[in-house]
């Protein structure tokens, strides 16, 4: 198989290094230039993703650039399928969304000083999405690792952005957890390193056999992943991070920072190693995630505070991510491969990453705008913050699965893959958590919709960019489903 | 049993007790050290590795000996940030304790 | 002329040898921090000159020389600070 | 007979192991792991990895002993609240348990690793001639992967912003770390002025030797960042102010520059990170050479710490 | 001579291996810290006799780099550690109870001193 650079493949490498050259000129030149650094940054960073889309659209197989012209297993290899693409898109379009949304919190005034929060906020929001876009691209699996650490230097620090006690034990902890979980996953990478000699996941996935060094590989790296990315029963360090962290970070570690390791964990199931894989070990992670998905939701729904409330859903929401493992599994080959299940997981993953940064940014507008979250105080707010309350709504339609919401496609080729594979009890657990789901958002709403006993006094007004934000990303959401009409490959032969 | 065998089977041990430590020690400073020697135990075992290519001349197969150099840096960052992270959090609240609190606790953000 | 001078490499170095031997008895055996301090600047300066003294004999050129005592004066100049130091802080400690 | 040497410095280190994990206290402890870190750089060269060996010295010897040991400093007192929540004897069983079933699992791995073993060297041989560069490790971190390396300088630039992101109110733009203060006519001082200059020419020689020998920038940076770290813990010079124009662009301008070079492959080699084979060595040296100040500057940061101090703004 | 070299090697590191004993009996710090800086300069003694028994000049940097770094560590353990445990002493107790209580390090005062 002799890939060479295509087109296109020149563009993998400046999505990778937009943001990071971004965020090293934005650390020079500090203060507000930062800040419109950053604005300068999205756009672009927004436009190499589509150009990436409709360079993939016109190749056969992945987009690819091979670095210095070397070519793999001596170089290192970017690669861009299908997946990496649909999350290149995503990622570019919640950070643009984000970033309107956090100029409210850290805005630097004409004139003002540097301050500590703008400026670290700004730096580490363009770190993530470099990091992000590399695990997408990178086809090696030492850079990968590299992009996780880069992920968790640049994760760690948004939870604690306001240097409270508590958000620092937050912290502390999250970050323990990561690096346990990268030293996991490149003990992983080095006994495939010392087994097959390449760390491609290309040729990797044509010299790998079904042996005790690539089991153990496969569930040492999983095992870390599941870790970093808060797999139930390792979710403990996720929701005091997320909830305690101001809401435009939560919304960076919610929607976007868990779906790097857990796309690392597709790279190395579906494509690394596909033959590898076990039914045992597929119907382990999914009863992981269902675990999740009860547990999560259960919690959720004990929660008295509106943002505890959306990170205990994140930790729910993980679930239906690692739901697609058994259901890809094909009992006839022996082995994992793409189809329903796999769309369905991407799927899920795009539209969990529109949905919940729009319902933590709506959650932010709600606590400024009142000064808690408190969801039994909650009366009143749909009127004093209508497109708050709406997009938080729809982002609610797209996690219980509602048509034509993006989680509906996600749950509804899901479920056609537990049809189809005849596992039946993936569906019941699909179909409870779409209830419990609904059950909690249907607490808030039912509460935000309420006439308040006396009128409410917000504390400060939300500004209106901030609202369309949150509202972009919900709608995007909401209308993700509609992806499902359309063939996008036969759009490229047009 | 060769000499790189023998290391690669002591690097499994030092990966062991740093996992033990890992885990066991409540203390963060201590989480951290456990984690540096469990990471040296996959650097040596990936050394181990590369001292089993060694071809065409060379006593080692470079790639992984290069790609260790990378991640000691990388470990360093991570110990340095980890104890930046750990320092702060004794001087916010004279603790360095990791358990939970109340989960409705007031420390909210914004 | 070469076994003159591995001769005398073997009694350097083997002599090297016993001061650390020496530094580590008087390490674990003395009874306080001083005289411990006192074993262990042995093996440091001592140990380690003797057998630098014996590896420059089989030295092949002058670099390779100088880089061997340049590593002696940077441990025995460390290793003096650093204990002497420790010493002074040893007794403020105790001067308390 | 080698075997012997290897093996007394393998039951030394899983002994070091052993302790720095069960030690009670996180003195003891730290103090172990240091010796622990001596010893590894034995093992590399043991394992013809003088590349490493000279990393692991620095870094795994030096700098992350100095800075554990600074932590323990300021430490007293959660070590004691620490003990209280020692975990109960499930949870010690069930991580000694997981700890063993992990390492038989990983040694059966060892023992069943294919022969021949798989390797790269090959290729590093027959492509490093047109690096122009005779120490195949440099070849493979600044040729074949330099895109790693390049993310490197990356990774640790955001650990910084990480750590300076820590600052208390009040404290941001400052100093980072504690002022230091020794006797300037005292021990101290008198090794902080006589080291730098072996240091840095040491440092200088590694670095120098690094395109064909076994040596290189990392090796290099870290004598040169502990150098300086020595010159502020002897109180002889300040830590310098994180809101410094000059510290700011050092601190970026090696992985800018490392990119710039990169751009220029493209234009000249057709490849991001590529060489025009008679401009490989100068080039390469030339992403070595910008990188330099960078690395010194963000390690020794790194060791400093939080920017804490606010006081002659 | 190279089996020679080879064999003082193993000795000399079995030597300062027997040295740390200090390091898990203490009962100082000092004395942890000097168990630890004989095992470096012993390190450094068996790296230079390995380097000279392979043939391999390259090995005398590792142990240049050793002594520098290991000088490094032992200022540090000096700065931060032996006035730690002057600290300790200080407060009558060899361990410091009453958890939860931040405590300022004796640099830490210093620092403070000179802000104001």
């Amino acid at each position: 198989m002799a890939e060479a650079t295509t087109d296109g493949g020149l563009l993998l490498v400046v999505a990778v290094l937009l943001p990071f050259v971004a965020m090293l000129l934005g650390i020079a030149a500090g203060g507000r230039n930062l800040q419109r650094i950053a604005f300068f940054a999205m756009p672009l960073g927004m436009a190499v993703a589509v150009a990436i889309f409709f360079s993939w659209l016109h190749e056969p197989g992945s987009v690819v650039y091979q670095l210095g012209g070397w070519a793999p297993p001596l170089g290192i290899a970017l690669r861009a399928d299908g997946a990496a693409v649909s999350m290149l898109l995503a990622v570019a379009f919640v950070v643009c969304g984000i970033g309107v949304f956090a100029r409210g919190d850290f805005d630097t005034p004409r004139g003002g000083a540097e301050s500590r929060a703008p400026f670290s906020y700004w730096l580490l929001l363009l770190a993530v999405w470099g990091s992000l876009n590399l695990v997408f691209v990178s086809g090696d699996l030492f850079t990968l690792y590299i992009a996780l650490e880069l992920l968790t230097f640049a994760g760690v620090p948004l939870v604690c952005l306001t240097g409270s006690g508590e958000t620092l034990r937050a912290a502390l902890r999250y970050l323990l957890f990561a690096l346990s979980g990268s030293v996991l996953y490149l003990l992983g990478a080095v006994l495939l390193f010392g087994g097959y000699g390449t760390l491609d996941i290309p040729l990797l996935a044509d010299r790998v056999a079904a042996e005790p060094i690539a089991w153990t590989a496969l569930a040492l790296m999983t095992v870390g992943l599941a870790a970093k990315t808060a797999l139930f029963p390792l979710h403990l360090w996720l929701p005091p991070a997320h909830g305690g962290a101001p809401a435009a970070a939560s919304a960076v570690l919610s929607a976007l920072v868990i779906k790097g390791s857990w796309f690392l964990v597709v790279r190395l199931w579906f494509d690394a190693m596909p033959g590898v894989v076990t039914m045992p070990s597929a119907q382990l992670l999914g009863a992981l995630g269902a675990g999740a998905i009860l547990f999560g939701n259960a919690l959720a729904l004990r929660q008295l505070r509106l943002k505890m409330l959306v990170a205990y859903s994140t930790v729910a929401q993980i679930g239906y991510l690692f739901l697609m493992f058994p259901l890809a599994f094909d009992a006839a080959a022996g082995r994992i491969a793409d189809g329903l299940a796999y769309s369905g997981g991407l799927m899920h993953a795009v539209s969990h990453a529109t949905a919940k940064s729009a319902m933590f940014m709506a959650a932010g507008s709600i606590y400024s705008a009142l000064g808690h979250d408190r969801i039994a105080d909650l009366a009143g707010v749909a009127r004093a913050l209508p497109i708050s309350v709406f997009a938080f709504g729809l982002g609610g339609i797209s996690l219980v699965g509602l048509p034509p919401a993006g989680g509906f496609l996600a749950k509804w080729w899901l479920l056609s893959a537990a049809v189809e594979s005849a596992q039946w009890w993936w569906a019941l657990v699909l179909l409870a958590g779409g209830l419990l789901t609904a059950a909690y958002l249907f607490a808030v709403l039912s509460r935000a919709l309420l006439r308040p006993a006396a009128p409410l006094t917000l504390r400060a007004p939300v500004a209106r960019s901030r609202e369309l934000a949150t509202l972009a990303l919900a709608l995007a959401s909401v209308l993700l489903g509609l992806v499902a009409f359309v063939d996008l490959r036969a759009l490229g032969a047009a | 049993m060769t000499i790189e065998t023998l290391i690669a089977l002591v690097a499994c041990g030092l990966v062991g007790i740093g996992l033990f430590g890992l885990i066991a020690q409540p203390h963060p400073l201590r989480k951290l050290v456990a984690f540096n020697v469990m990471g040296s135990g996959v650097f040596i075992l990936f050394g181990a590795l590369a001292r089993r290519g060694a071809a065409a001349g060379l006593p080692a197969d470079p790639v992984p000996q290069a790609l260790l150099i990378t991640a000691i840096v990388v470990a360093f960052a991570a110990t340095a940030m980890t104890v930046a992270l750990l320092l702060r959090l004794i001087e916010a609240t004279g603790s360095a304790s990791l358990a939970s609190v109340p989960p409705d606790g007031d420390g909210e953000a914004r | 002329m070469s076994f003159v001078f591995d001769l005398l490499s073997i009694a350097a170095i083997a002599a090297g040898g016993l001061f650390y031997l020496a530094g580590t008895v008087g390490l674990l055996r003395f009874p306080d921090a001083y005289t411990r301090l006192h074993a262990l600047t042995k093996a440091d300066n001592l140990g380690l000159a003797l057998i630098v003294l014996g590896l420059l004999f089989q030295a092949d050129s002058l670099l390779a020389g100088l880089k061997l005592v340049l590593i002696w004066l940077l441990v025995m100049l460390s290793g003096a600070a650093v204990s002497q130091l420790v010493a002074r802080a040893e007794r403020r400690r105790e001067s308390l | 007979m080698t075997v012997v040497v290897s093996l007394a410095v393998a039951l030394l280190l899983l002994a070091l192991a052993v302790w720095t994990v069960i030690a009670r206290d996180a003195f003891p402890a730290v103090a172990g792991f240091i010796a622990y870190g001596l010893l590894l750089s034995l093992v590399w060269v043991r394992l013809d990895g003088i590349d490493v060996a000279l990393t692991e010295a620095a870094i795994g010897g030096g700098l992350t002993g100095a800075l554990l040991l600074g932590a323990v400093g300021r430490l007293r007192g959660t070590e004691a609240a620490a003990e209280s929540e020692r975990c109960g004897v499930g949870l010690r069983s069930f991580a000694m348990l997981l700890a063993l079933a992990v390492t038989a699992v990983l040694m059966l791995c060892v023992l069943a690793l294919p022969e021949p073993a798989p390797t790269v060297a090959p290729q590093v041989v027959q492509n490093l001639g047109a690096t122009g560069v005779g120490n195949p490790i440099t070849g493979v971190l600044l040729a074949f992967r330099a895109l790693d390396t390049l993310l490197e300088a990356i990774v640790l630039v955001i650990a910084l912003i990480g750590v300076w992101s820590l600052a208390p109110e009040g404290a941001w733009g400052g100093r980072p770390g504690l002022r230091h203060f020794s006797d300037p006519d005292g021990v101290l001082a008198y090794l902080a002025r006589l080291l730098p200059p072996i240091g840095i020419i040491v440092g200088i020689y590694l670095f120098w030797a690094g395109a064909d020998h076994p040596g290189g920038k990392f090796q290099s940076a870290t004598i040169l960042a502990a150098m300086w770290m020595l010159v502020i813990m002897a109180g002889l010079a300040d830590s310098p102010r994180t809101d410094h124009r000059g510290l700011r662009g050092g601190v970026v301008a090696g992985p800018l520059a490392f990119i710039a070079v990169g751009l220029l492959g493209l234009a000249s080699a057709g490849a991001f990170l590529g060489y025009p084979p008679q401009w490989a060595k100068p080039m390469i040296v030339a992403i070595e050479l910008a990188l330099m100040p960078t690395l010194v500057l963000v390690l020794a940061l790194l060791m400093n710490g939080t920017p804490a101090r606010d006081g002659d703004r | 001579m190279a089996e020679f070299l080879l064999w003082m090697a193993a000795f000399v590191v079995l030597m300062v291996a027997l040295g740390l004993l200090r390091v898990a009996r203490g009962p100082g710090r000092a004395e942890r810290m000097m168990a630890a800086q004989l095992l470096g300069s012993g390190a450094i003694g068996a790296l230079l006799l390995i380097g000279a028994a392979a043939g391999e000049p390259s090995v005398v940097d590792v142990a240049l780099t050793l002594a520098l770094l290991s000088a490094f560590a032992g200022v540090a353990f000096v700065k931060f550690a032996v006035r730690q445990d002057r600290q300790a002493e200080d407060d009558g107790a060899g361990r410091v109870s009453a958890p939860g209580r931040p405590r300022r390090s004796a640099l830490e005062r210093e620092a403070r001193k000179v802000v104001q």
